[in-house]
């Protein structure tokens, strides 16, 4: 940090003081609260399914969040990725492993409490450094958007093109990476259910006494 | 060649000629005996040439460094003077007599090629010890001279006599040897040499801070080594080895190297008063004791050993009344009566079927059985028990007479106390010497009763070799106690008045109460039969006693002495006879003092070491047993619990990190 | 003796330490560059014979190239740096301290090999044998012609992984607990070493231990001395093995194969007491005054401890192994070995590492005569080969049972063999040792060893009893006497023996200038 | 905009996920947490950006292009995820995470674990499924 941005950020953070937040600010902090509040419910709740809805929530919140902070890009991209995907994966997830719907006691396993002394430490640890260490520091929210979809289509594929397409093949890789466990899974399933339609059947034709001794053994 | 040339040649040959015969054993059997005898023979002459070349004048010294040694170094010294060169040629002619034996008492013996290589070995060593001037060398020879023995005595190995026999040899000797080695450091470390000349001179110049110390840490090995009291117990139980061997080695040579040793070191000795009386005390202990037990023996071979420790008594003695030329005087003269005795009973052996006296009293006729072993064993045994005008007479003699002078308190360095010790065992002794000698030869030559089954003439090579070694026994004394004052250094060697008339008397004294005994006893002979005689009569003569060896304890339930009474010495001693045939019972002594204690250890030992030491690495391994216990079982399998662990520490860590770095 | 030039001599030294490496890679390769044999087991172990035999030439070549007249000079000397962050230098080099121990090893490792090339251990299959044997014979050398302490450590530590294989794959009975011991134990003795060894080379500034040696611990406090002779005192102990830290060994030597105990107790062993006197001796001199009473004392109690223990195990009925009681009688050699450095005398010194000599050639002897032995009767327990009265090997296996007792006579310290003059120097140090060091207590010590000379002696002579006399031979059936091949490895041990004990110049001209220089102050 | 706020949000966030992660035995709700985790960064990426884009040290605007690649890796990773929880489900009946300790040294409690599923499923496929 050069010695005249810090002079200026800290002019500025002096200026707006913490008790007289401004409107921006408010939002912020209001969204925040729901957003962290939807998050929290998330991981508490019993009921499966309404786990991905408050998540649904959560990342919506976020979303809005973006916005305030100017990135309308990515923002969008939020609402349209993981609200429009990812939830909607989550939730077909939840249904092919047939998990129950309402409350289901056992949502939590019993690491629940050391987690939680976890995160708690964690918040704590990580909350009293940002503090410490942001305290002063000043978001300048005038002027051009920072995260126009022009700015960042520019930055984008100006200068993270590279990048960008390796991510391309990361994400195809992905894509045959899930299609081949999944296939690969079916398969044995087909396989296991063969067998244990033979050992069936073998034990019935056993049972029944037409089968001889000798073949069965093996 | 010069007579320093010849001088190393001398031990040198018969060592080639073993380590050849040791290789060429088995691939050359045709070699085997030449290269067992020519070195040897032809280190006789050298020996003679090398004595001839020395004449008795000043000493001979020659050395080059063997090795340094950081500190004090050892050399490859020669020191040769009248002594050394005479006792050379002693070796000399007693070993080749023995080898030459040797080809024919152990005739068939497929044994032979690594026997006769270890008797040239032994050879080699004992010339070593006595030409060398370096006593780390002296103590080279002196030690493998040991395991020669050792593997000499158990050349029967089938026998059990001879595997107990054997061990003990070493084991006894070496016990002397382990403080004989700290005595040669004493004086090392005082003279700051090893070398002979360097130890005397500091001797002489008073530079020998503990001379006592000395002087009694190297008697425990010569007593070891020379067979004296209270380490003498050896030697009548190796006696279990082929009998070419006791007369080489339990006769003739090793046990002599202890005197030898004591002889070249005697200023050591006379540097203190309580040195010369402790050996004053050992060899008159020895003599009178050995001369006891060598009364009750039945082995015709322990008879013998017990006499060597009893004659090696009386060298001592004559060292102790600081004598050295009787002691050399004595050693030569015995080694070759002693030699002699040894290899004629090993003929008589080998003809009566039998090693017991016992069983020989009640064998007729072996005198003209074998008449040669018959005459020189006479001779020998007239020289043994001192009858002028043999040698024995000559050279013990001049032992009493040394030990009178020291008595009347005439010599420097010896304390009167001690000449009379010697004086008067030495007188005993005479008397004992004459009743055993005497006794020996009438249960041997004199028996009666059945035949012994006929094994034929004597090899050629055995009976030579007797009247050869009978010449000296008969003529030595007489024709050189004038020749050798010159070559020992010291002082007339002519016998003196009073105690040759004492000792002479005393001999024929125990001769006749002998021959008196036995003319009692010998009637009882015949009503007590007795006897066990070898089963291979044609055999070999070693293998013949072998098997007298491995017979003996079982026909008479003991391997010293036999329940025959008819046996004169029994009647001699009285109650004292079973105490003698036992030794005095040295050997249970040593049992309970020595053997005893050690095995203890050794159980102690293995016990402490399986169980203690074992105890404290087994605890060590069990420490991180137990953590790797605890610590197994936090492996839950719960991924959840390894990662809430995992960010847990990460948390503290970065916590500490930000702690840190703030300089809080 | 020959003029060989320092650059050939450069080239020699560094052969030898690197030739068995690179040829235990080549024995891992698909066709090993050896001669062609019938199969490929044959191929690879002929393989193993070359490069030792190369490697053992090349080993003669320096010592017939090394400057006898100055053998307290190092030879050979390579110095490259190699870790210039941590000061770590490739430095090599051979005096007489080193170079016979350099040549013992080549020779037993040939040795080992020509003997496993007729007789394959049995176990895996003999690639991984070979090359672990390589393995094992470059860090032996190395150890011994390094120059720099973490040098020396690693080496040091290369040899445990391929003895631990030779024991845990090659192995008899209760090989894999044995392995087990022996790693264990001596990685822990290591560890407290490698800390000892970076305290010096930190307080002194250089691992390089000629300069190390010519400071002579005059830049180290005595304290930084005490606390790192400690340490490395402890790890070079274990290796030695000084009692009580001795008892990875027997286990060990019984469970390994014939060669793996030729090596470990004709080779491995020598390390500890070479590392005492490379390192200890002249690069902490105080802090070694002040252990040398206890490490006297210890040794003194070693050389009882094994010869009681052996006492023990010859005994009848007490169920004793042959290679367990040639195990403890090394530890009661090595407690020899290890007084004669207490003593901080040249003479004491001189002792010990001519000791060193002459246990790894009689040692190396009698367990391949034991291993021979086995190979016949099927056993090493002494009371089934005993029987009753003695397994008769002189009656059944004539030249086998010589041998037998000629080892036994050796090793007990006869006179004229190698076996005395290590003793005997190492005792007539103890007689006088150096200033400031307590007479009474070392004149005590040397009383008791040389106390410990006779019941050496007597439990080998009831071990030669037991086995080579006994009753009645022509009962048992003759076994097959010495061959071709066991003569072939065995008659070199049996040659130096005889000629290191006749000849001990050979030996002690060449350490004696470098420990007298080692002893005065390390001036070079 | 004072930067702390959407810090402090950005960690409370993380942690809450956080929590989810080491809570939560359904492994679906598990890969929701880990959503939230990212989501978290997301943030705080954004908020970056944009502070050092304003103050003009950072013209790449490399936070907002890291929050796109780590959108993009978070459906990889869904999608890969909820593939293996899938396959796992399959394989053993269940999704429950702390039921699936094939790694538990001494393995006591294994056999009761894949009771659900029979023992006749490949040693191979197991590995696969777990890891």
């Amino acid at each position: 940090m050069t010695p005249s941005h810090a002079a200026v950020s800290a002019a500025a953070a002096a200026e707006h003081g913490f008790l007289s937040p401004t409107g921006v600010e408010i939002t912020f902090l209001l969204i925040g609260l729901v957003t962290f509040g939807a998050a929290l419910v998330s991981v508490t709740t019993r009921q499966l399914v309404h786990a991905a809805l408050w998540l649904v929530v959560a990342l919506g919140g976020l979303a809005v969040e973006y916005l305030l902070l100017t990135a309308e890009f990515i923002a969008w991209m939020q609402v349209l990725i993981y609200v429009g995907s990812v939830v909607v994966l989550l939730l077909f997830g939840l249904m092919l492993t047939k998990a129950p719907i309402g409350r289901s006691p056992d949502a939590d396993s019993g690491n629940r409490w050391a987690a939680l002394l976890v995160a708690v430490a964690a918040a704590a640890a990580l909350v009293w450094v940002v503090v410490d260490a942001f305290r002063t520091t000043w978001i300048d929210l005038d002027g051009p958007a920072a995260g126009s979809t022009r700015v960042t289509g520019a930055g984008l594929f100006q200068n993270w093109v590279l990048p960008f397409e390796a991510l391309s093949v990361l994400l195809l890789a992905a894509l045959v990476g899930a299609i081949v466990l999944s296939r690969r899974a079916k398969a044995a399933d087909a396989a296991q259910q063969a067998r244990a339609g033979g050992a069936a059947q073998q034990a019935r034709a056993a049972r029944d006494g037409q089968r001889p001794a000798e073949e069965g053994k093996h | 060649m010069t007579t320093t040339t010849n001088a190393v040649l001398v031990p040198l040959l018969p060592f080639l000629g073993a380590v050849a015969g040791l290789l060429l054993g088995r691939t050359a059997p045709g070699f085997v005996r030449p290269l067992a005898v020519l070195p040897t023979l032809a280190s006789l002459v050298l020996a003679v040439l090398v004595a001839a070349g020395q004449g008795g004048g000043p000493a001979l010294d020659a050395a080059t460094q063997l090795t340094p040694t950081g500190s004090v170094p050892v050399d490859l010294a020669l020191h040769i003077d009248g002594t050394a060169a005479l006792v050379a040629v002693l070796v000399g002619v007693v070993a080749t007599c023995v080898q030459i034996y040797s080809t024919g008492y152990l005739r068939d013996d497929p044994r032979y090629p690594s026997y006769a290589a270890l008797v040239s070995l032994f050879t080699s060593a004992m010339l070593l010890v006595v030409y060398t001037g370096d006593l780390i060398v002296l103590l080279v020879g002196w030690e493998v001279m040991g395991i020669c023995s050792y593997f000499l005595v158990g050349h029967y190995w089938e026998t059990p006599q001879a595997r107990a026999a054997s061990l003990k040899a070493f084991l006894v000797t070496k016990l002397g040897d382990v403080p004989f080695l700290i005595g040669l450091f004493v004086l090392a470390g005082d003279a700051g040499s090893f070398r002979i000349t360097t130890v005397l001179g500091t001797v002489a110049g008073g530079g020998l801070h503990h001379p006592t110390l000395a002087a009694l840490l190297l008697l425990a090995g010569v007593a070891g080594k020379s067979a004296q009291f209270p380490l003498h117990s050896w030697l009548p139980d190796a006696m279990a080895g082929p009998t070419p061997v006791s007369a080489l080695i339990h006769a003739a040579t090793m046990v002599a190297a202890g005197v030898y040793v004591v002889a070249r070191l005697l200023p050591v000795y006379q540097a203190s008063a309580a040195a010369m009386t402790v050996l004053a005390v050992m060899a008159a202990v020895t003599m009178a004791s050995a001369a006891l037990a060598a009364l009750a023996q039945d082995d015709i071979k322990r008879v013998l050993a017990y006499s060597t420790i009893s004659q090696l008594g009386y060298m001592t003695g004559a060292l102790a009344a600081g004598d050295r030329g009787a002691a050399v005087f004595h050693l030569l003269s015995h080694g070759a009566f002693k030699a002699l005795l040894f290899l004629a009973a090993g003929v008589v052996i080998h003809a009566a079927g039998t090693n017991s006296l016992a069983a020989m009293s009640r064998t007729g006729n072996l005198r003209d059985r074998v008449p040669d072993a018959y005459w020189t064993m006479t001779v020998a045994l007239l020289a043994l028990a001192a009858i002028p005008p043999f040698s024995g007479f000559f050279s013990k003699e001049t032992v009493l007479a040394a030990a009178e002078h020291a008595a009347m308190g005439h010599t420097v360095h010896v304390p009167a106390a001690a000449g009379w010790t010697v004086l008067v065992a030495g007188l005993v002794t005479a008397l004992l010497t004459g009743a055993y000698a005497l006794r020996l030869w009438l249960l041997a030559f004199h028996g009666r009763g059945a035949d012994a089954p006929g094994h034929g003439r004597q090899p050629v090579a055995m009976n030579a070799v007797l009247w050869v070694l009978a010449v000296p026994s008969l003529a030595f004394g007489g024709l050189t106690y004038r020749l050798l004052p010159d070559w020992l250094g010291g002082d007339s060697l002519a016998p003196a008045l009073t105690t040759s008339v004492l000792g002479t008397g005393l001999a024929l004294a125990g001769g006749v109460l002998t021959y008196g005994a036995w003319r009692h006893t010998t009637a009882r002979a015949a009503r007590t039969p007795l006897g066990a005689v070898a089963a291979h009569p044609q055999a070999d003569a070693g293998l013949v006693e072998a098997e007298a060896v491995a017979g003996h304890e079982p026909a008479y339930g003991d391997i010293a002495s036999a329940p025959d009474p008819a046996d004169p010495g029994r009647l001699l001693l009285g109650p004292l006879h079973r105490h003698a045939a036992a030794g005095f019972h040295l050997d249970a002594l040593y049992r309970a003092a020595f053997v005893r204690p050690v095995t203890a250890g050794a159980s102690l030992v293995r016990f402490l070491d399986r169980e203690v030491v074992e105890t404290y690495v087994r605890g060590a391994g069990a420490l991180p047993r137990l953590l790797g216990a605890a610590v197994r079982r936090a492996q839950t399998g719960n991924v959840q619990t390894y990662v809430s662990a995992l960010l847990a520490g990460t948390v503290v860590l970065a916590v500490a990190a930000v702690l840190v770095a703030t300089g809080a | 003796m020959i003029d060989i030039s320092e650059s050939v001599m450069q080239f020699l030294l560094a052969f030898v330490v690197a030739a068995p490496l690179l040829g235990a890679l080549a024995a891992l390769l698909p066709a090993p560059p050896g001669l062609k044999g019938t199969s490929p087991e044959q191929a690879v172990l002929r393989h193993g014979v070359t490069v030792t035999g190369v490697v053992l030439l090349a080993a003669i070549a320096l010592a017939a190239g090394f400057d006898h007249d100055h053998p307290s000079r190092m030879q050979a000397t390579t110095d490259i740096s190699w870790i210039p962050a941590l000061h770590v230098r490739i430095h090599l080099g051979i005096d007489g301290i080193s170079l016979p121990l350099v040549v013992l090893t080549a020779l037993l490792t040939f040795l080992c090999a020509l003997y496993s090339y007729v007789k394959p251990p049995a176990g895996p299959a003999p690639k991984a044998y070979v090359a672990l044997l390589l393995l094992l014979e470059t860090g032996t050398l190395a150890t011994f012609a390094v120059l720099d302490l973490v040098l020396f450590f690693l080496a040091f530590e290369t040899v445990l992984v391929p003895m631990y294989f030779l024991i845990a794959r090659w192995g008899g009975e209760g090989r894999r607990a044995a392995a087990w011991r022996f790693v264990l134990y001596t990685l822990l003795g290591s560890v407290v070493m490698l800390l000892g060894l970076l305290l010096v080379g930190i307080k002194a500034g250089t691992f390089d231990m000629v300069a190390l040696a010519t400071d002579n611990g005059r830049s180290l406090t005595t304290s930084v001395q005490v606390v790192a002779v400690l340490a490395i005192g402890i790890g070079l102990a274990v290796k030695s093995p000084m009692w009580p830290l001795h008892s990875w060994l027997p286990d060990a030597h019984t469970a390994a194969p014939t060669t793996g105990s030729v090596l470990l107790a004709g080779v491995l062993l020598k390390m500890g007491t070479y590392g005492f006197v490379r390192i200890l001796l002249p690069v902490a001199p105080d802090g070694f005054r002040t252990f040398a009473p206890a490490l006297a004392a210890f040794a003194v109690v070693g050389i009882v401890w094994g010869s009681l223990a052996c006492l023990a195990l010859a005994r009848r009925g007490a169920r004793g192994d042959l290679k367990r009681l040639i195990a403890y009688s090394s530890v009661g050699h090595m407690g020899f070995v290890l007084l004669g450095i207490a003593t901080m005398t040249p003479t004491g010194v001189n002792g010990a590492l001519f000791a060193n000599i002459a246990h790894g050639l009689i040692t190396g002897l009698l367990f391949f005569l034991v291993g021979g032995l086995k190979e016949r009767t099927g056993t090493t327990d002494l009371d089934t080969l005993a029987k009753d009265t003695g397994a008769a090997l002189y009656g059944t296996a004539p030249r086998l049972g010589g041998l037998l007792a000629f080892g036994a006579v050796a090793s007990l310290g006869l006179p004229g063999l190698a076996g005395f003059w290590g003793e005997m120097l190492a005792l007539f140090g103890a007689f006088r040792p150096a200033a400031g060091l307590s007479r009474p207590a070392f004149v005590t010590f040397m009383a008791i060893g040389a106390l410990g000379t006779l019941l050496t002696a007597a439990y080998l002579l009831v071990v030669v009893r037991r086995v080579c006399m006994g009753a009645a031979p022509e009962q048992t059936p003759r076994l097959p006497d010495v061959r071709g091949f066991e003569f072939a490895a065995w008659t070199p041990l049996v040659v130096l023996t005889v000629l290191a004990g006749l000849w001990p110049k050979a030996l002690l001209g060449l350490t004696d200038p470098a420990v007298q220089q080692f002893l005065a102050g390390g001036t070079r | 905009m004072h930067l702390a706020y959407p810090a402090v949000l950005s960690a409370l966030l993380f942690c809450t996920g956080l929590y989810g992660v080491l809570a939560r035995r359904n492994a679906i709700l598990v890969l929701m947490s880990v959503e939230l985790m990212l989501n978290a960064v997301n943030l705080n990426l954004v908020a970056f950006d944009v502070y050092l884009s304003k103050a003009a040290r950072d013209t790449l605007h490399s936070g907002q292009a890291l929050t796109l690649f780590t959108i993009a890796i978070a459906a990889a990773e869904i999608g890969i995820g909820l593939a293996i929880v899938l396959a796992v489900y399959r394989n053993r009946g269940t999704s429950a995470i702390d039921r699936l300790r094939d790694a538990a040294e001494g393995h006591g409690d294994d056999s009761d674990d894949s009771a659900g599923s029979d023992s006749t499923v490949p040693g191979a496929e197991k590995a696969e499924a777990t890891a």
